[in-house]
């Protein structure tokens, strides 16, 4: 058993080990060993001039990596959240993500922005978005939010060697949950779907944190007789909409967890796409289970009903299995 | 000495000749000066008076002055004179400005510096406070503590005035204190109670009072600064003498919008002091290490912002020095910029092991430049006060301290309904 | 018969005369008149106090403004064009539209952002962007796109007075456009939808220039006897969902039609709401014509391939309508 | 003679009299000085030559320098001593870098000259060109031309080498032309073509050679700065001797962005030239009105970049004095601030009508400070070549851009498939 920190650890050590171009550089990455101390180590191993210790500058040293992947290097830029990310966004959108395309194929990004995204605990709403929507929207961009340890591991290695640029979305809420690798996977294909249990009665789309969700939310709805297919995204950005349509076309049913804000969010994709294109597979409506749309409170108890809750998702999916409790 | 003859004759050749010599002299001083007299420097030297103005015109001409090293005289390095070229304008007369002890230390009453030392010491217990009851596990999040840099909040409260505007970072509660929030509404927000000052949905980092023009408690590293040079827009637009405070960190200076907000604030001489809390890190990271150019009192200079830097850990010092700097953009607005060299005794947040830096650096700070050792000592040593009141003093403030704690653990959280509350202001209609 | 960009600047203008707490920030506001002359005679009627030429610094008078907001002021921010408030974008996510909620309700932010978004003529990706999903996104913001000009003239007046901080999305293509002022409203509500077209068999649902395809492709749908109700939704948060459900439930059938980039857009929300809500009143799957999810191209044809084309709304129509061509 | 006398005797005491005098002056020179002179200067004055580092005692007391006014030798102003305070170390040794036309007329050959010469003509032939075929209604969207600018661009690629690195904003056409792209690619891009440097998906703001080194090319303002930081932060990773060469205006100047990345070039000494091309205008904002402190080479001292100025219509006075500048960063990286003084004749873009300047003033500028003219002149002068040969050179010119142009409107208009290529590259496996 490892830890999700430690996972993502690994497979860029892995990685640096390989390729003298990587290095990491953000705030706080380097003597500090990360503020989550997701680079712990790397400093000893790699030295200063790989693990770079930034300013508190954004906009600064994501252009700085931007131009260094434009010369040939490969930088992991860390951001201490994806909040300060906003401070960097054109970068990552218009100098990252567009310039293959505008140079007509002459300049690819090969840049993996990576750190903790959405809810932490009670950080309260500056420090506690989630960008998955956002980034997701941006051709030229891709986006992976991993789950568990080989999630991370592999979808890791994957977005290092990426040519282009590639959003990674961790969870601080994870990092410190442990999992086994997964020893049949040794390679995660950034735009593939998992199907993490398979089922029958209905489909729970999840990614990132919001699948302990789904497989709670799965046990309790086993015993009850309904049978729940999860689908972990894996990426967000390309969406592996054949793995969901496939498993919907199955269950008839569907219903996507998200932390984030329901309101334009990636439920809304995930239904849309699917609605669209199998309308008449579906026995029930489709629906979502989200955050709510306020930015999130301090208050313990605010904090935890801003979020999707297992109850919430348990009684939605009871209702479109049109399930009826007895008491 | 014929040898540095010949040296000023050559010099004198290099630069045109007597005559043409003579008249670019002229421009640079006030002095009156002929042309006879620079002829004689051929044969007798230039005489010190005027070798800075020489060196200026060689500088001018790009001539290594390297070369005429005695033509510099004793304290003028040459980098001052570069910029002393003449086509360089000077805009900024940054500089240090000293704490002189003896007279710091009458300028104001008895009155006062009990309300300075009293202040100091609230905010201290209140951390304190805090602290406690974050380990406790009563409050959640990032909660940063503002132990050690009492003298900074605390000597700008000695100057401000009511209708004077603050705003600062995350690291805000002593803020708070000193503009007037009761101390019970801030522990309630930090406890996450409805009673809180921004009803526990804002926590920690975000608190605000602005009936005493205190904007808040900001999350986002360096966003105060255009924030607060907004509220001096504002103050400025309505014809307000008021001035504002923005407080940001050694960490925040690096970041961008900083400087474009120094850049208006300087065009449009907005009424504004900014003061940099230089705590020595920005988390785990020294100045040495964040800031390629680390006097940051002068990193208003390349907009045309004047710098001081003072002793922060003086509250004194920062009233001294600064009253006359705040009343004259009282009378004529203008950005100021001011480096208050302080220290944070505690981790950047409290979670943070700090191993980057040594006890010893920390308990070294402790115990030679304490602010509010350094009043006590001076109220005993005036006699303002008996040691038996200091102690009095301060178990008063222990116990107002531990009373609005305690009322603000009467737990009455938000309920559920508050969740969907205040995303947006209703209109008025 | 007045145009688009007019109206906007004569609601400007108008409350400003009432209110001298309003004043208008921007680059090349006042004595170039604006870079598309949307202040057109505003520095000389209001001066240089209250129109605000500022140096090119979007994150810093960004900040300005909310902290005059703060302060008792009611700014209004003119971006150049929406891409360029990338750089600001911090600001009016993290400290104007969060504020209200961090503080309890104790300070609210009244500003308006407005200037124009999404496509222009062969600009480029760099200056192309339809950032409506992204903004509408946000809790605490209010999202508001024109199409016409009484949309226009009362939308930017309803922002103007709104407490809350409003996203003023305008279309630099719909700027010379000329339409009648509507005599009969003098008020619109931020969050009302508009039924710019009454039908039966289909609701289209568009927002700013994507009206203009709505309505042209209404034509040639009416031609053979589909009848189309038109939706100009006005507001892009609130949302106004009962308008678009009442609409759906009549006609059964939803096409969302947007310039903005289809993955994560627009029109997943739309179409995800409704389903969610009135499943079983569709007769057949919601669709969407969005952009294409490529970064905008610069040559002529292809920048016209990358939007939503006449043919593609009226084909999709027609397919979900169950029309069959003759021949 | 007494008062001044009286004077240096007030002051002497000021400063703690001659043996504490003494004890500072040994400290601010390096010259010997025994007590005993400085006593004598109660009786007989301070010596000129000691003026400047009494003062700069009497400044570091923080006593008004004001109240002595003959202390001050004539060329040196207060404010320059101010920063010459002891305790400020003077990072920055901005200055103007003068044009000595003599000097720089023979700094290169004839070839050279040639070569730089027909540069200059090529890329305003080219703009002209590009402006044509804007008004023909061939180009769409924004378009902006170099003209008047040729000095900079041309000034820097003489003392470039081919693995230097070169980046810009959105005014980019002069710099595809000058690093090698073939002209018929970068009309064929203006046109929307296949066959154009960016397969028409770029037009005129996105434009990239990069087997030359040059990235671009960008069409948010500042945004080249970090981005070229970045590319010379990759050449010491590499070890490469390379200097990038990162160009952009004065409204650029104003961004954050650029003041972070000046922080990092610093802090981590990169081997950049930070290249300001000053036309005078953002847009229609004039620097006055958009700088708060306008000499904007001197943008990079709070961040201990030094700065020069140098007139950005003399190509010579470009290459002149940054060629060492150039050859020292070579082999001891640092960034450098460059504010090239140049003008452009043009409207911002294709649709600006310029009414934030006068007609006149554009002419006088053209008619003065021409870069092209300049340069014909000394051509001639120094019969490097005769009025015939400049007309044919001319002619050839025009017909080599006439002739590309002529080519690229072949239209090969990008296939529809075209569309979705490019979006993302292809993992090699
Ligand atoms: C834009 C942004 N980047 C990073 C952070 C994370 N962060 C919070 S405080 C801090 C250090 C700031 O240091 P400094 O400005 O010196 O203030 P101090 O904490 O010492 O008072 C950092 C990096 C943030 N909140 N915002
Ligand atoms: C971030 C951003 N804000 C605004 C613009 C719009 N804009 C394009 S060029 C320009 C003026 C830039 O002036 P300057 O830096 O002096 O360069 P010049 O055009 O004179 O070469 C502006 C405001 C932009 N492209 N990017
Ligand atoms: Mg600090
Ligand atoms: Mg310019």
């Amino acid at each position: 058993m490892i830890s999700v920190r430690e996972s993502i650890r690994d497979a860029i050590a892995e990685e640096m080990r390989k390729d003298p171009s990587i290095f990491l550089i953000g705030e706080e990455v380097g003597e500090y060993q990360g503020a989550y101390k997701v680079s712990q180590g790397l400093l000893d191993e790699f030295g200063p001039k790989r693990i770079i210790d930034t300013p508190i500058t954004e906009a600064g040293f994501t252009g700085l990596a931007v131009g260094a992947a434009m010369n040939g290097l490969k930088p992991i830029v860390e951001f201490m959240t994806w909040n300060f990310a906003m401070q960097a966004i054109d970068h990552i959108i218009n100098s990252a993500a567009k310039t293959y395309y505008m140079s007509g194929g002459k300049i690819n990004i090969p840049i993996v922005f990576r750190g903790p995204n959405g809810v932490a605990s009670r950080v309260a709403a500056q420090h506690s978005q989630d960008f998955s929507s956002w980034y997701s929207h941006i051709p030229g961009l891709k986006v992976v939010a991993p789950y568990d340890c080989t999630d991370a591991k592999l979808l890791m290695k994957s977005a290092i060697i990426d040519p282009n640029p590639v959003v990674f979305l961790e969870h601080e809420l994870l990092y410190n949950d442990k999992f086994n690798l997964n020893s049949e996977e040794n390679n995660i294909e950034i735009g593939k779907a998992k199907i993490q249990k398979i089922g029958d009665d209905i489909t729970l789309v999840a990614f990132s944190r919001s699948l302990n969700l789904a497989i709670e939310a799965s046990k309790t709805l086993e015993e009850i007789n309904i049978s729940s297919e999860i689908i972990n995204l894996r990426s967000l950005k390309p969406l592996d909409k054949e793995t969901i349509k496939k498993s919907v076309k199955k269950t008839g049913r569907l219903l996507v967890i998200e932390e984030g804000w329901k309101e334009y969010g990636v439920g809304a994709e995930i239904i849309s796409s699917v609605v669209e294109e199998i309308f008449d597979f579906l026995d029930a409506e489709p629906v979502r289970i989200c955050g709510k749309d306020v930015p999130l409170p301090y208050a313990e108890n605010l904090e935890k009903n801003a979020l999707p809750l297992l109850n919430q998702v348990i009684q939605k999916a009871k209702e479109v299995c049109y399930y009826e409790d007895k008491n | 000495m014929n040898g540095s003859i010949q040296e000023h004759k050559e010099i004198i050749n290099l630069l045109g000749g007597g005559k043409k010599l003579t008249e670019r002299l002229k421009l640079l001083s006030n002095e009156t000066i002929n042309e006879k007299t620079v002829y004689s420097w051929v044969r007798q030297g230039i005489p010190d008076k005027w070798k800075v103005a020489v060196s200026r015109c060689l500088l001018e001409d790009s001539i290594d002055i390297r070369n005429y090293k005695n033509l510099l005289p004793p304290g003028l390095h040459i980098d001052n004179l570069f910029s002393a070229n003449n086509s360089v304008k000077i805009f900024s007369s940054s500089k240090v400005l000293k704490t002189d002890e003896s007279n710091l230390q009458n300028i104001i009453d008895k009155d006062q510096l009990l309300k300075l030392y009293e202040m100091m010491i609230k905010i201290r217990r209140f951390e304190e406070k805090v602290g406690q009851l974050y380990s406790m596990g009563l409050i959640g999040g990032f909660c940063h503590l503002y132990i050690g840099q009492e003298g900074v909040i605390s000597g700008i409260e000695m100057l401000a005035d009511n209708n004077d505007c603050f705003i600062t970072g995350y690291r805000c509660h002593a803020h708070m204190v000193t503009r007037g929030e009761p101390m019970v509404n801030i522990f309630s927000e930090l406890l996450g109670n409805f009673s809180g000052s921004s009803k526990g949905k804002g926590g920690s980092m975000h608190m605000f009072r602005k009936e005493n023009n205190f904007f808040g408690g900001h999350g986002i590293v360096g966003a105060q600064v255009p924030i607060g040079t907004g509220i001096a827009f504002a103050n400025k637009y309505k014809n307000k003498k008021s001035v504002t405070f923005t407080f940001f960190g050694d960490g925040a200076v690096n970041q961008g919008q900083v400087y474009e907000a120094f850049n208006m604030a300087a065009l449009w001489q907005l009424p504004i002091i900014y003061i940099i809390e230089n705590n020595q890190y920005g988390m785990g990271t020294s100045v040495e290490r964040a800031s390629a150019m680390n006097e940051l009192f002068r990193r208003g200079e390349s907009f045309g912002i004047k710098g001081y830097e003072v002793d922060g850990m003086d509250p004194l010092s920062i009233y001294g020095n600064l009253q006359n700097i705040c009343s004259k953009i009282r009378e004529k607005p203008e950005p100021i910029l001011i480096e208050a060299k302080t220290y944070r005794y505690r981790g950047h947040s409290m979670s943070d092991p700090g191993k980057y830096r040594t006890r010893e650096e920390v308990q070294e700070t402790r115990e030679n430049r304490d602010p509010i050792e350094r009043i006590r000592a001076l109220l005993l040593s005036k006699k303002y006060i008996t040691e038996d009141k200091v102690k009095d003093l301060d178990k008063r403030i222990r116990e107002e301290v531990a009373e609005a704690a305690e009322l603000a653990r009467e737990k009455n959280l938000p309920d559920n309904e508050d969740l969907y509350r205040d995303v947006y202001k209703e209109l008025d209609s």
